[in-house]
C-alpha cells in the first residue's frame, strides 16, 4: 500500500508537471498580455511598464521556470486583473465551487444508485425504464439549456427559486439539479449494470437463504459490492464536474472557481488561468486518488492481504 | 406424526421464449427429523432446482407449483414471503455447492454468520459472535476467534465451506439442504467435510437433504435415496434397498458406473449409460429415460410412467418408475451386482 | 488497483464478435429510434439547399423576430418565424445542421484516430507504450476539457476550423480508455497468436487481426463522441467561442436565442430541442449499439 | 491500510459535509426598498475598489460615488461648482490655485485637509505609482501647498481640459493610504464620497452605505441608505432577479428584451443616451502594401455600403442616433459638418470598382460586442462583393491585433472615459498613438495643436479640421451612439445621465 501510495504521488507530480507546461504553453500563445492588463483606457507608457514589471520580456523558458519555482512554494503569482495572490483568489472561491460539485454528487448519486438498484432488482419493469428515460435524457440535455429552461420556469414563470447567488441553500437547488443531472446517466448506468451482476453472484443467493430481509439483501449484499466501480466513477464526475461548473456558475451567478475561470479566461488573467487549470487537475487526481482509498475500504480484496 | 418435511407433485416450470422448460416434473418424498435423503442424479435432472424451490430461492422467472409442500405443518406454497424469509436460515438452511463465490467477498467471516442468527433470534451481537466461535470451531476451523475478523478471500476452499455450514447451523435448523457441499473441494477434503456433516447431523437430529451425483456419498451417508432422471424421481428407497435392488435401468446403469469394493474385479471396465437426457422443453411423451435405456419396448414410448411404490414397507418410500414387470426389474438388477 | 481510474471503459467493451449484430441492431428498440431520428436529421442537413425555404444568411431587419406558424402573427412564409436579423428559421435550421454534424463527425474522426492510435498501441504493445500512453491518458483526463478548450479557443480565436481541431485534440481519452482495453483482450485470444507464431508483421496483425476485432467498442465509442462534441461545441458557442456568425450551428442559434429567453422562448427552444433530439438519436445509437454488441449488459 | 485509516476518510468527508452546509447556510439578504436598500446588479467582476486601479466602467462608478474630486461637474449643464475646493483661480495656462474647504470628514472620521489634497495629486503626478487609470492624472507635475488651506496644482503643459480632469480625481486620505497602501484600498476603502464601502467581496459584491457624515456638497445628500452590488454575468439571470424582486436596478438590457419588459409592467425601463459611440475602424495606413483599404475609394465605398440607418432603425433602436464624424456628438469640439455618406450599395460598388476591385474582396472584420450589428453590416459589406469573415473575440485581444496593424476592418465602440470633449477620442485614434491606423500627420499636427492651447474657439477650428479630413479620407465608418436601457424596479427613481455614470446618491424610493 505504503508503494503503491508513493507511485501514485511520483505520477500525480509529473501529470502535474505535464499540466503546468501544457498550462503555461497554452497561455502564452497569446503573445503579450501587457495591453489587457492596462485595461481599455491605458497609455502605451503604462504598458511599457507593466511588461517590465511582469518580466513579459523576458525569454519564456526563463518566464516558465519562475513560475513553477514559485507555483512550488504555493505562489501563483499575482493576478492581472484583481492584483492579489492568485492563490487567495482561487482558495476564496473554491469552497463554492466544491459546494455544488458536492451536492451536485450527492444529488447524481441519491437519485441514481436507488433507481439503478431498483433498476437492476426489477429489470424491464416500468422502474427500470424511468431510470433508462432519465438517463438518456441526461445525455442529451445541453446542461445551459436545461439550466435556462429552470430558471425561466422556476424564476421567472413561477418565481420559487433563487436564479443567482450563493448565500444560503435554496440558491443551490438549480445550479445542484443541472450540474448534478449531468452526472446522473454515467453513475445510474454503471449503478445498474453492476447490480444485475451482483444480484446474480451466489453470495447473494447465500444471503437469501440465510431469510435476511429483502432490503439487506439487496442493499447490504448486493450495493456494497456494486458500488466499488461507482465509487470510482463518481470521483471521476466529481473531477468533470469542474469543468461543467464553468456554465453552471456563470448562469448562476455562483462566485466559484469556474466562473473565475471563465472569466479570467475572456481577461487574459493568466496567472489566474494557469493556477486553477493545474489546482483543477490537481483535484482530480486526489479525488480519484481518493476514490481508490474507498474503493480499498469497500473492497477488502483490495484492503487486506 | 406427519413427517418434517411432506413433498408431493412438486413441479418447476421456466418459461423460455422456445415454451416451458419442466426442469422439476412431480416429484414427491418425505425427510423426517434425524433423516438423510440424498437426492442423486446427474447434472441436469432438475435437483438443485428442487432443493432452490424447497427455499423458495429460485431464479425469479422459474415458477414452482406442488400439491403439498409442508415444513412441520407449514404450508410453504402457501406462505407469505417474509414468513418463508422467517423460516430460511432459521429452520430450514441451505448449503451451496460453491464455498468458492457463496461468501460475500466484502464482509468478514464474522459478519456474515453472525447476522443469521441475529436476524432470527433475538440476541446480542456478543452472544452471537460466541455461537459463531462455538460452531466455527465445531466445524473443525482452529482458531476460530480470530478467523472472525478474516474476509473469505483469505480462507480456503475447504475452510470456506466449513464456514458454509457452520452459518447453515447458525440457528440450529431442523432441516437442512446441502447441494452438492463437495464437489468442489480437493478429493481428501471432501471426506472430511462429509464426515463432519453427518456428525452434525446426527448430533443435532437434524433432517438432511443431500443433493449429490455421488453414489459412493449416498452409499456411506444416505437413510433414504432419490434417484433423479429428467426432472423426475425413478426410483426411490431405504439406501440399502435401492443400491442392493435397484429397480430402474437408470439406477442400474448408475450404479454400474461405480466400483463397488468387493464386487467389481480390478481391471474391469466400469460401465457407462450411452446416449444424452432428452429435452425438457414442452410436453414429453413416455418414459424420459426411453431413448436410452436397453430394455425399451414399444409401450415405452408412447405411456407415461407412474412410479411404482413396491418394497415390504409403504412408509419407506419405496418405489420405481419403469414398464417392466417388478420381476423383470429384480432379474436385471441381478445383472448389474 | 488499476493505475489510473478510467470509467466506463468495462461496459463498453463487449467481447462478442458482431456476427450476429445485425439482426440485433433491427430488433433493439433505441437503435431504431436513434437512427431514425438520425437519419431525418442526417438527410436535413443534406438536402437543406433543396428543402430550405430561403436563404439561411439573408437578413431582412425590417422582418425581424417573426414568430411561428403556430402562433398569433406566424405564417407559412417563414414557418418557424425568423430571428433578431429577420433570417429564416426554419432555413438557419438546416444549414445548421449540416454545420453541428459537421464539427460531431470531424472532431469523432480526429479525436478517433488519436485515441485508437494510442489505445491500441498501449493494448498491443504492452509495457513502456502502455506505460506512456496511460500516464497521457491520466493528464489528459485530469484536465476538464472545457476549460482548455475555452482557453484555446479565446487565444487562437474562434473559428469552425479551430474549434473542431481543438475539440479533436482533446477528446481522444475514451478511445484511448476503451482502444487500450479492447486490444488487450483480443490480443491474448489465440488467433492472434497464432498470427504472431507464423510469422505476420506486427503491422499486419494490427490491421489485420486487432482492429476487425476492436471493431464493436471503437464504433460504440465513436458514437457517443460524436454526440459529445456536439455538445461541447454548443457549449462554447454559449459561451460565445465556438463557431463564428453567421454560421448557424446549433449552438450559436441557442446562443443567439438566449436574449430572447424570457419573451420569445421558442427562439431558444427550438434549436434546443434539435439539439436536444440529435443528442438523444447518437446516444441511443450508440448505447444500442453497445448492448448489442455486448448483450449480457442489459437484461 | 487499516481501519484506523478508514475513519480518518469518514471523518474526512463528514467534515467536508459540514463545511459544505456551512458556506450554504449563510443568511440571506432581503432586498429592495422594504429595508431601505439598493440591490443592484453589474455582468462585470470589479476587481477592488480602489478607484486609480480599475480602469473599467464599474470603476469610475464607484470612484463617484465614495470619493468627491476638488470640484464638481454638474452633468445636467456641464457647470463646474465647488466641491472639495470651495473656490479655484487659473493662475496660467499651466496652475491653478484652490481654496480647500473646511471639516469635511473621511469615512474613517480623519479630517480632510490641504495636505491630503497635496498628497494626493503628488501621488498620482509620480510615474511609478503602478496606477492604471492615469487619463486623467499625466497631465499633472506637482502640487503644493501656497497657504493653510490653499493649494496651488501645476501641470506639464497646457492642460485644455484640466478643470474637467480635476472633477475626476479623488482625494485620498494621506495618513489612511500610507498605512494601507493600495491594496488595503481596494478592500477597505476610504474617501469623502455621498457613500461608504462597508464590504468588498472582490469581483462578488459590495456594499455601500450612505455617508452620515457628508459635507454639504453640491451632489447632494443620499437619500437610499445602503446599496448592495451583486456581480452577475448572465444577463437572463439578471433580468429575472430583477422581475422577481430581488434586485432593483440593472442596466445594459438589449433593446429587444427592454421593449418586452416594459410591456410586462413588472419594471420601468429607462432607454438613455451615451457618450459610447460606434465605428469600424479601417487599418488605411497599415496591413499589407496591396491592402485595398490603403485606398480612399475602397474606405468610402464601405462607408457607403453600410446601412446603419437601417440597423439603428430596426436593431439598436431606443434613441440611438446616426453618426457620421468620429466622435460623440455632444462633445466639445464634434461637428457633424462633414462629408456624408448615406447608405448607396450602387455607389459603393461603383467606388469599389474605380479602385481596382469591381467584384470586391475578401477581408476579416474583428467585433467584440453587439453581435447582432456586426452580423448586420457584414452582411451590407457582403452584398457590395466584401466578404469579410467575422473574427469575434474579446476587446483586450482585438486591440491587441489591431494595434499590431493586423487588423484590416475591426467593429469598435469608443465611449471617451465620459468626457464631454473630443479631446477624449481623437488624439486617441488619429493622434499617433498605438491606436491611431490613419497615420495621417497632418490630423496629428492639427490636433497637438489642439490640445495645447486654452482658446476653445481655435481649439473648435482645429478639431473640425481634423473631422472634416478623417470623413474626407473616410478613415473610420462612424456608425452610431449608444444608448443604454436602464431596467428598474417599479418603487425605484433614478436619472440616469449620458455619461454612464449611474449617480444612485440621487436615486430615491418611490
Amino acid at each position: 500500500m505504503l508503494i503503491y501510495t508513493l507511485k501514485r504521488l511520483v505520477v500525480a507530480l509529473l501529470v502535474a508537471l505535464t499540466i503546468s507546461l501544457i498550462s503555461f504553453g497554452l497561455l502564452y500563445l497569446s503573445g503579450d498580455p501587457a495591453t489587457t492588463i492596462a485595461g481599455e483606457s491605458a497609455n502605451q507608457a503604462a504598458i511599457e511598464a507593466i511588461r517590465e514589471q511582469y518580466g513579459f520580456n523576458r525569454p519564456l523558458y526563463e518566464q516558465y521556470f519562475a513560475w513553477v519555482g514559485r507555483a512550488l512554494q504555493g505562489d501563483f503569482g499575482t493576478s492581472f486583473y484583481f492584483k492579489v495572490p492568485v492563490t487567495d483568489l482561487i482558495f476564496e472561491r473554491l469552497p463554492v465551487t466544491l459546494g455544488l460539485g458536492l451536492s451536485a454528487i450527492a444529488f447524481a448519486i441519491v437519485l441514481s444508485i436507488p433507481l439503478g438498484v431498483l433498476a437492476a432488482r426489477y429489470p424491464n419493469s416500468i422502474v427500470d425504464r424511468l431510470a433508462l428515460t432519465i438517463s438518456v435524457m441526461g445525455q442529451a440535455m445541453p446542461s445551459f439549456w436545461f439550466a435556462l429552461l429552470l430558471i425561466m420556469v422556476f424564476s421567472f414563470m413561477y418565481p420559487l427559486l433563487p436564479s443567482s447567488g450563493s448565500e444560503t441553500w435554496v440558491h443551490f437547488i438549480m445550479p445542484t439539479v443541472v450540474l448534478g443531472y449531468y452526472a446522473t446517466p454515467a453513475i445510474m448506468r454503471l449503478t445498474r449494470t453492476g447490480m444485475l451482476e451482483v444480484l446474480g453472484a451466489d453470495y447473494i443467493r447465500t444471503a437469501r437463504a440465510k431469510g435476511l430481509r429483502p432490503r439487506v439483501v439487496l442493499f447490504k449484499h448486493a450495493l456494497r459490492n456494486a458500488i466499488i466501480p461507482v465509487v470510482s466513477l463518481s470521483a471521476v464526475q466529481l473531477g468533470f464536474m469542474l469543468g461543467g461548473s464553468i456554465v453552471v456558475e456563470t448562469i448562476f451567478a455562483l462566485h466559484g472557481t469556474g466562473y473565475l475561470a471563465w472569466e479570467s479566461i475572456r481577461r487574459y488573467d493568466l496567472p489566474t488561468v494557469q493556477a486553477i487549470l493545474l489546482v483543477f487537475s490537481l483535484i482530480y487526481i486526489v479525488l480519484t486518488f481518493l476514490a481508490d482509498l474507498l474503493n480499498a475500504w469497500l473492497d477488502p480484496r483490495i484492503r487486506v492481504g | 406424526m406427519a413427517a418434517l418435511l411432506e413433498v408431493e407433485n412438486l413441479r418447476v416450470d421456466i418459461p423460455l421464449g422456445a415454451g416451458d422448460l419442466h426442469a422439476v416434473r412431480g416429484i414427491s418424498f418425505q425427510v423426517d427429523r434425524g433423516e438423510t435423503l440424498c437426492i442423486v442424479g446427474e447434472s441436469g435432472c432438475g435437483k438443485s432446482l428442487t432443493s432452490l424451490s424447497l427455499m423458495d430461492l429460485l431464479p425469479p422467472k422459474a415458477r414452482r407449483s406442488a400439491d403439498r409442500l409442508a415444513f412441520d405443518g407449514i404450508d410453504l406454497a402457501k406462505v407469505a414471503p417474509s414468513a418463508m424469509s422467517d423460516i430460511r436460515g432459521n429452520r430450514m438452511a441451505m448449503i451451496f455447492q460453491e464455498p468458492m463465490t457463496s461468501l460475500n467477498p466484502a464482509y468478514t467471516i464474522g459478519n456474515q454468520l453472525e447476522e443469521a442468527l441475529l436476524r432470527h433470534r433475538n440476541v446480542s451481537g456478543r452472544e452471537a459472535r460466541e455461537r459463531a466461535v462455538h460452531l466455527l470451531e465445531k466445524v473443525g476451523i482452529t482458531g476460530a476467534a480470530s478467523r472472525l475478523g478474516q474476509y473469505p478471500h483469505q480462507l480456503s476452499g475447504g475452510l470456506r465451506q466449513r464456514v458454509m455450514i457452520a452459518m447453515a447451523l447458525m440457528c440450529g435448523p431442523e432441516l437442512i439442504l446441502a447441494d452438492e457441499p463437495t464437489t468442489a473441494l480437493d478429493v481428501t477434503i471432501q471426506a472430511q467435510i462429509l464426515h463432519l456433516m453427518i456428525e452434525l447431523q446426527k448430533e443435532f437430529g437434524m433432517g438432511m437433504i443431500l443433493i449429490t451425483h455421488d453414489l459412493g456419498i449416498v452409499a456411506r451417508v444416505a437413510d433414504k435415496v432419490a434417484v433423479m432422471y429428467a426432472g423426475q424421481i425413478v426410483e426411490s428407497g431405504t439406501v440399502n434397498e435401492v443400491f442392493e435392488n435397484p429397480m430402474h435401468p437408470y439406477t442400474q446403469g448408475l450404479l454400474r458406473c461405480i466400483p463397488v469394493p468387493g464386487k467389481t474385479r480390478r481391471g474391469e471396465p466400469l460401465g457407462s449409460i450411452p446416449g444424452i437426457v432428452p429435452s425438457l422443453i414442452g410436453e414429453m411423451k413416455g418414459c424420459a429415460f426411453a431413448n436410452r435405456c436397453p430394455y425399451t419396448f414399444e409401450a415405452c414410448l408412447t405411456t407415461d410412467v407412474p412410479l411404482f411404490e413396491t418394497g415390504s414397507n409403504p412408509n419407506a418410500g419405496r418405489g420405481y418408475r419403469c414398464l417392466l414387470s417388478e420381476q423383470q426389474c429384480i432379474e436385471n438388477a441381478k445383472e448389474v451386482a | 488497483m488499476a493505475a489510473i481510474t478510467i470509467p466506463a471503459a468495462e461496459d463498453i467493451v463487449g467481447p462478442t464478435p458482431g456476427q450476429r449484430l445485425r439482426k440485433r441492431i433491427i430488433g433493439h428498440r433505441g437503435v431504431m429510434i436513434g437512427a431514425v431520428i438520425l437519419a431525418i436529421i442526417v438527410l436535413m442537413a443534406l438536402l437543406a439547399p433543396l428543402l430550405a425555404p430561403h436563404d439561411p444568411y439573408t437578413q431582412n431587419l425590417g422582418n425581424r423576430i417573426v414568430p411561428p406558424v403556430w402562433t398569433d402573427g406566424g405564417s407559412w412564409v417563414h414557418p418557424l418565424g425568423t430571428d433578431g436579423l429577420g433570417r429564416d428559421y426554419l432555413s438557419r435550421l438546416m444549414y445548421g445542421a449540416q454545420i453541428s454534424l459537421f464539427i460531431g463527425f470531424a472532431t469523432a474522426l480526429i479525436s478517433g484516430v488519436i485515441g485508437t492510435v494510442m489505445g491500441v498501441a498501449a493494448g498491443y504493445f504492452g509495457g513502456r507504450v502502455d506505460l506512456v500512453v496511460t500516464f497521457l491518458i491520466t493528464c489528459r483526463l485530469s484536465m476538464p476539457v472545457i476549460l482548455v478548450s475555452l482557453a484555446v479557443v479565446a487565444l487562437v480565436g474562434s473559428s469552425l476550423t479551430v474549434v473542431v481541431m481543438v475539440l479533436g485534440v482533446l477528446l481522444w481519452d475514451r478511445y484511448a480508455v476503451v482502444m487500450r482495453s479492447a486490444t488487450m483482450q483480443v490480443r491474448s485470444l489465440d488467433y492472434v497468436a497464432a498470427a504472431s507464431a507464423a510469422g505476420c508483421s506486427t503491422w499486419r496483425i494490427l490491421v489485420s487481426e486487432i482492429l476487425p476485432n476492436v471493431m464493436n467498442p471503437l464504433i460504440v465509442v465513436a458514437t457517443l463522441e460524436v454526440a459529445h462534441a456536439v455538445l461541447l461545441e454548443a457549449a462554447l458557442s454559449f459561451l460565445g467561442l465556438g463557431v463564428q456568425p453567421p454560421l448557424p450551428s446549433w449552438g450559436l442559434m441557442i446562443s443567439e436565442g438566449k436574449d430572447y429567453l424570457l419573451f420569445e422562448a421558442w427562439l431558444i427552444t427550438i434549436p434546443g430541442i434539435c439539439l436536444f433530439a440529435l443528442l438523444l438519436a447518437i446516444n441511443l445509437l450508440g448505447d444500442g449499439v453497445r448492448d448489442v454488441t455486448a448483450p449480457e449488459n442489459r437484461s | 491500510m487499516t481501519k484506523g485509516h478508514i475513519s480518518k476518510i469518514r471523518y474526512l468527508a463528514l467534515a467536508g459535509a459540514a463545511a459544505a452546509a456551512l458556506c450554504f447556510g449563510a443568511p440571506t439578504a432581503q432586498a429592495g426598498k422594504a429595508d431601505d436598500t439598493l440591490n443592484i446588479a453589474w455582468d462585470v467582476e470589479v476587481p477592488n475598489a480602489n478607484m486609480y486601479f480599475d480602469t473599467s466602467r464599474n470603476g469610475v462608478i464607484i470612484a463617484h460615488h465614495v470619493w468627491d474630486a476638488l470640484v464638481w461637474r454638474d452633468p445636467a449643464t456641464g457647470d463646474f461648482k465647488p466641491a472639495l475646493a470651495t473656490a479655484w483661480n487659473v493662475v496660467n495656462d499651466k496652475t491653478i490655485e484652490l481654496e480647500i474647504r473646511q471639516g469635511v470628514k473621511f469615512h474613517n472620521g480623519d479630517p480632510m485637509t490641504a495636505d491630503d489634497v497635496v498628497y494626493t495629486y503628488n501621488y498620482l503626478a509620480q510615474p511609478d505609482n503602478g496606477i492604471l487609470n492615469r487619463n486623467f492624472s499625466n497631465w499633472i507635475a506637482k502640487a503644493e501647498k501656497v497657504g493653510d488651506n490653499k493649494v496651488r496644482i501645476t501641470a506639464k503643459d497646457t492642460t485644455p481640459l484640466m478643470m474637467l480632469y480635476i472633477t475626476e480625481l479623488g482625494i485620498y486620505p494621506e495618513k489612511y493610504y500610507k498605512e494601507v497602501g493600495p491594496d488595503g484600498m481596494g478592500l477597505k476603502p476610504v474617501g469623502t464620497g455621498p457613500y461608504k464601502i462597508t464590504a468588498v467581496e472582490p469581483g462578488k459584491r459590495l456594499e455601500f452605505e450612505a455617508f452620515a457624515d457628508y459635507y454639504d456638497s453640491p451632489k447632494g445628500k443620499p437619500s437610499i441608505k445602503k446599496i448592495v452590488q451583486r456581480t452577475i454575468p448572465e444577463m437572463n439571470t439578471q433580468v429575472v432577479e430583477l422581475a422577481s424582486g430581488r434586485l432593483d436596478w440593472i442596466w445594459r438590457v438589449p433593446q429587444d428584451q427592454a421593449e418586452r419588459l416594459e410591456k410586462s409592467g413588472r419594471v420601468q425601463i429607462i432607454n438613455a443616451d451615451t457618450f459610447r459611440v460606434g465605428y469600424l475602424a479601417l487599418n488605411a495606413a497599415g496591413g499589407p502594401e496591396d491592402s485595398p483599404l490603403r485606398k480612399q475609394k475602397v474606405r468610402q465605398a464601405i462607408n457607403h455600403a453600410i446601412d446603419v440607418e437601417g440597423i439603428v432603425k430596426n436593431l439598436v433602436r431606443g434613441s440611438s442616433q446616426v453618426i457620421h464624424s468620429a466622435c460623440y456628438p455632444e462633445q466639445f469640439g464634434c461637428t457633424d459638418d462633414v462629408k456624408k455618406y448615406p447608405y448607396d450599395p450602387a455607389k459603393a460598388k461603383a467606388l469599389l470598382a474605380e479602385a481596382g476591385y469591381p467584384n470586391g474582396f475578401n477581408t476579416t472584420l474583428y467585433a467584440y460586442r453587439d453581435r447582432p450589428q456586426n452580423e448586420a453590416m457584414l452582411s451590407n459589406l457582403a452584398a457590395v462583393g466584401i466578404k469579410a469573415d467575422l473574427r469575434y473575440g474579446q476587446y483586450a485581444a482585438t486591440r491587441d491585433a489591431l494595434r499590431k496593424g493586423e487588423v484590416p476592418i475591426a467593429s469598435l465602440t469608443w465611449g471617451s472615459n465620459s468626457v464631454p470633449d473630443v479631446d477624449a477620442i481623437l488624439p486617441i485614434f488619429f493622434g499617433g498613438l498605438p491606436d491611431d491606423l490613419a497615420k495621417d500627420t497632418e490630423v496629428q499636427g492639427w490636433l497637438k495643436d489642439a490640445a495645447s492651447t486654452l482658446d476653445q474657439d481655435k481649439r473648435k477650428a482645429l478639431y473640425k479640421q481634423a473631422l472634416q479630413k478623417i470623413a474626407e479620407q473616410a478613415y473610420w465608418v462612424p456608425t452610431f451612439t449608444y444608448t443604454t436601457n436602464y431596467a428598474i424596479s417599479n418603487t425605484l427613481d433614478f436619472k440616469p445621465t449620458a455619461d454612464e455614470i449611474p449617480r444612485f446618491w440621487t436615486a430615491k424610493w418611490k
